[in-house]
């Protein structure tokens, strides 16, 4: 312990509240004067190797760090890739990554609640946010064919068309999710412990949330309605009805009802994707046509395309191309250079929980020790993404 | 004076621990005490990357590790698993070796996901390391990332390796 | 609702001959070029304007030319129509001497991302609240790994 | 020749019955055993999982407490070098010993008991209060900042719960018009149980009782996701277990105390075997057990509470709960009289 009144305690890496990352809080008595958080501890360079990959290969690759919400993170990419190439999807495709980012957009919000649940102790709510998570994992599952690493867009389209018998079992998991929100309202927004904890903890104001840039349903919490879906409008959102969800308290507690209202709005969403969507080829003409006649009649039955060999060369023009999209933990920024070779020759992605890292630096001081998990979980903060 | 007698009590120790040691590996024991173990490994919380996700899945209700005594508990020095889940970074390396040291013997060490194994598709980065490096891995699970089935799955291997081959050795045996 | 070309011209007149040239490759980005000397000049002004948050800072390496090109991608919150569009803001640097004023003081978003940026790429930012190693370990002693001469295992023949 | 008939009857010598079968080390290992399992087990079925199982399918996994135990038992004992070594050590068994004894002082019926004392509620409640103080000597002994801080809080929570639960206490003592347990039944079994007596009382002990044993949403001083494990943050192996069985003997007093004070104690049924300690002593057990599973239920709704909430709800309402539990019970015994 240091001589002066300040005692400065190390949370992490190893701390059952900590995760990937260290905590470095000085604290005077039981209230923190500074905190600082030390990241890098998940830092596998993805910048630098995708320099060494093609530009088809750094699609799983994008997803690694991003492991709970990887169909936005992959979204972000191809659409900044797309504008390299000067190719679009076709209508049906745009409505399939809709789909797609949506059901991973409510298991992302899932698995943020369920954290931020056994952050303040109520073991409940995670285990309840988990399995129900599956539930949306699964569709997921069904629609790509992996449990998480969907790597389901490619340039110029999706890899598989919607299965059989989808919309049955999507209309079912939207009705048991409604009743089970009414669950967690029971057992956990409603709990008089959980507001105890949450309210007026963490408080972010409007004018702190701008200046500091924080992103996704931690700046709505603050009341800045700011919702790349709706600013820049990508894939099928132009087309599609919903409310972007603003509060005005910023704090922890405000910030975990903007998500819950989320999920609820992409229950909303996913609806309307598979109502409205329209037939037609799920990868665009140019690829189409490269793809040989026969498998391709094979492919159009069974709507699971082989990728075209092309995708292995692709060769962007020089140039650079940047592209924003609403994660389920906020906005993701991709930024690619291309000197026109099949390698990016810069590649750069900031995450959500990048933005978000600095709240923690300017939100935690002034509270005490027990609020350390109480706000870090209402950030929402994944650290292997912020260190990408 | 009080330096020899605090030396020649150390040495005491030495020496009633390793006795201890040799009666507790005799056969009706040794038995017990593995049975015992197999049921209880309870990793510490200790996420090194991205795997954790899906750890985290793996102890949730859909598949439940909790059904064979798997329980994730606070601090290294009341666990018995380290679970490295996912990648090791230099500076996640450093911390997983003090977590394995603090923990009190005997100990195991599964390595979750391709990264843990060969480096996974990050193979060519500069900042990880292998964890056959710097621990001695009983279980890998491969999979990028491994379904949370294959968590069970370790965890039932590492309870057999346990039970059957005698993994549970103290560290002066080994 | 203002055009791009409409805002192109609005920043054109605000900025002056402060940045050497303005121009937009793609329907949401204008690209600014800024000499070095002049970046938090022109940072001050773009604030001005409404740009209130710094979304990217990214530091390519350049080595033929020896250069080190830094961008800012900064848009608005609070202004619906700057919202729409990403003004990048580029700077040249020296490879041998990367420094330049660090704009945390006018947009406090850039904190940990020109930090990052000094730790991967090897910029000095003046005037930064806390330059330190963010991502990397403490202990590094390399060059900075984003750099083109710092090379890793590529797949092929050369593996 | 010690007969059987000799060994039987050493055996429910009171003294002996009472330490070392029920409710002394035999009956609290067997209920600390089953208690873990069922806290994880019901925490499991609330949570929409299993639990605890394939240790032993057919009874639901009822020995998986045993299987830590032995893991505990056979792990390793590690001394951190920065330790104060004598008061790391006795710290927790002490603590623990002293958390032990009261159990001597609880009586299985009125004619069975290991002494008669006219103060034997006093003595129960006076040996409690002694054991939290080893967990700041444990806090002071262990050198980590997550043991100190645990420690400390364990140690501004002592009087937030103290002083309510001995008012409560002492409201029932009030009405019993006595500090002997053995009465207190007894006159129970005249009147009413205690709870209805005096709920507000009842209300007090029990809350101070979840926040003395760390049951959610008061667990506080071993809070897992802000200060690790608390003031046993350092301890491994069997100390550990010696540490983490603490809170339930406390729960497990506590419990039965509640029982003796507020549930009639062995006193629903009139039992036709007198001389036997099994039936009266069963019947508080299953009192009290129904007590310790309202406890352990809780951790399944409820996060908790930070350490300046607690200590408000101790002070700012227990403590006024309590002052108004002992107005009720002056003003019952005026009414009476």
């Amino acid at each position: 312990m240091s001589e002066d009144k300040f005692m400065q305690v190390l949370i992490g890496p190893q701390h059952p509240g900590s995760g990937h990352m260290r905590f470095i809080v000085k604290m005077d008595g039981d209230i923190i004067s500074e905190f600082e958080p030390d990241i890098g501890y998940v830092h596998r360079a993805v910048e630098k190797i995708a320099e060494s990959k093609r530009y088809i290969q750094i699609v799983p690759l994008v997803e690694r760090p991003i492991l709970a919400d990887t169909a936005n993170i992959n979204l972000g990419y191809i659409l900044a890739l797309e504008r390299l190439l000067g190719i679009d999807a076709p209508p049906r495709a745009q409505y399939l990554r809709t789909l797609l980012a949506e059901i991973n957009r409510i298991h992302s919000h899932l698995y943020g609640l369920g954290i931020h649940g056994i952050m303040i102790g109520s073991s409940t709510i995670f285990m309840w946010c988990f399995a129900d998570r599956e539930i949306w994992i699964e569709l997921a599952q069904e629609l790509t064919g992996a449990r998480i690493t969907y790597s389901y867009m490619i340039p110029g389209g999706v890899r598989r068309d919607l299965p059989n018998g989808f919309n049955e079992k999507l209309s079912k998991a939207i009705a048991y999710m409604e009743e089970r929100l009414k669950d967690y309202e029971k057992i956990f927004i409603n709990n008089p412990v959980v507001t105890a904890r949450l309210i007026d903890v963490g408080i972010i104001k409007k004018d702190d949330a701008i200046k500091l840039g924080i992103v996704g349903p931690n700046l709505r919490a603050s009341g800045v309605a700011y919702d790349v879906r709706k600013i820049e409008p990508y894939c099928a959102y132009p087309e599609i009805d919903f409310d972007i969800i603003v509060r005005k308290e910023g704090d922890a507690y405000s910030r975990v009802l903007v998500r819950f209202e989320e999920i609820k709005q992409s229950m909303k969403i996913v609806k309307q994707v598979v109502e409205k969507i329209p037939s037609g080829p799920i990868i665009n003409e140019s690829y189409l046509k490269l793809i040989p006649p026969k498998l391709r009649e094979k492919a159009e039955q069974t709507g699971i395309w082989k990728m075209p060999a092309i995708f292995i060369n692709l060769k962007p023009r020089k140039g650079e191309a940047i592209s924003r999209v609403e994660a389920g933990r906020g906005e993701v920024t991709h930024y690619i250079v291309s000197d026109g070779s099949p390698n990016p020759y810069r590649f750069r992605v900031v995450t959500p929980s990048f933005r978000n890292l600095i709240a923690f630096k300017y939100t935690m001081p002034g509270h005490r020790l027990a609020d350390i998990p109480a706000i870090y979980g209402s950030l929402d903060y994944f650290p292997p993404s912020a260190d990408r | 004076m009080v330096f020899s007698i605090t030396r020649s009590l150390k040495s005491f120790g030495k020496f009633l621990r390793r006795i201890l040691i040799r009666i507790i590996e005799k056969r009706p024991i040794r038995d017990i005490r593995d049975w015992g173990i197999s049921y209880s490994l309870w990793p510490a919380h200790f996420t090194t990357a991205c795997c954790g996700a899906e750890f985290a899945a793996a102890s949730a209700p859909r598949f439940d590790a909790e059904r064979f005594g798997f329980l994730p508990f606070t601090s290294a020095r009341q666990c018995n698993v380290v679970f490295i889940e996912g990648t090791l970074s230099r500076k996640m390396a450093k911390a997983a070796r003090m977590v394995f040291e603090q923990m009190p013997e005997p100990k195991f060490v599964i390595a979750m996901g391709a990264c843990p194994i060969d480096g996974g598709i990050f193979w060519n980065s500069y900042n990880i390391v292998l964890a056959h490096n710097i621990l001695p891995v009983d279980v890998y699970i491969p999979g990028c990332p491994p379904r949370p089935e294959a968590v069970a799955r370790s965890i039932m291997m590492l309870q057999d390796k346990i039970k059957k081959m005698g993994g549970a050795k103290y560290d002066e045996l080994k | 609702m203002m055009s791009l070309n409409e805002l192109k011209e609005m920043i054109e007149k605000e900025l002056g001959a402060l940045a050497f040239k303005v121009d937009s490759e793609a329907p949401n980005l204008i690209i600014i070029n800024v000499e070095a000397p002049n970046l938090f000049e022109v940072a001050f002004k773009l604030n001005h304007m409404g740009f209130d948050h710094v979304k990217v800072v990214t530091g390519t390496d350049y080595p033929i030319e020896k250069k080190i090109e830094l961008v800012y991608h900064v848009s608005s919150y609070t202004n619906i129509d700057l919202a729409k569009v990403i003004i990048a803001l580029k700077i040249r640097l020296d490879k041998s001497n990367p420094k330049v004023k660090s704009l945390v003081k006018i947009w406090p978003s850039a904190e940990y991302l020109e930090r990052e940026t000094y730790d991967l790429v090897g910029i000095i930012f003046e005037d930064h609240p806390k330059l330190e190693r963010l991502l990397l370990p403490s202990d590094w002693d390399q060059i900075p790994p984003l750099w083109k001469d710092f090379k890793i295992k590529t797949e092929g023949i050369d593996a | 020749m010690i007969s059987l008939d000799q060994i039987i009857r050493l055996i429910f010598f009171p003294p002996i019955f009472i330490t070392i079968v029920f409710p002394g080390l035999i009956a609290l290992l067997i209920v600390i055993v089953f208690l873990i399992w069922l806290e994880r087990k019901i925490a499991a079925k609330v949570q929409l999982r299993y639990g605890p199982l394939y240790i032993l399918k057919p009874l639901g996994g009822v020995i998986q407490t045993v299987a830590d135990l032995l893991r505990y038992l056979f792990a390793e004992v590690i001394i951190p070098r920065r330790a104060d070594k004598f008061s790391f050590i006795m710290a927790p068994i002490l603590s623990f010993g002293f958390a032990f004894i009261p159990i001597v002082a609880l009586p299985i019926s009125s004619k069975y008991f290991a002494f008669k004392s006219d103060l034997s509620l006093l003595v129960v409640l006076a040996l409690l209060t002694i054991a939290p103080i080893f967990i700041l000597i444990i806090g002071w002994a262990s050198d980590n900042k997550f043991s100190f801080i645990g420690s400390l809080r364990e140690g501004y929570m002592i009087m937030a719960y103290e002083v309510p639960l001995f008012l409560s206490v002492l409201a029932m003592a009030i009405l019993y018009n006595t500090l002997d347990i053995i009465e207190i039944v007894e006159t129970q079994s005249k009147w009413v149980w205690g709870i209805l007596l005096n709920p507000i009382a009842a209300f007090v002990f029990l809350i101070c009782t979840f926040m003395m044993t760390a049951r959610f949403p008061f667990e506080i001083s071993e809070a897992e996701q802000e200060i690790v494990m608390g003031p046993f943050t350092e301890y491994t192996g069997i100390i550990f277990g010696l540490c983490m069985s603490y809170s339930y003997i406390k729960l497990y007093i506590l419990s039965l105390l509640f029982a003796y004070l507020f549930l009639g104690g062995w006193y629903p049924i009139v039992w036709p075997f007198t001389l036997n300690p099994i039936m009266p002593g069963i019947i508080t057990l299953i009192k009290g057990l129904i007590v310790m599973i309202i406890g352990i239920f809780l951790r399944s709704v409820y996060p908790r509470f930070r350490v300046d909430q607690t200590l408000r709800i101790g002070w700012e309402g227990m403590f006024v709960l309590s002052i108004v539990a002992l107005i009720l019970s002056f003003s019952l015994v005026i009414l009476v009289k």
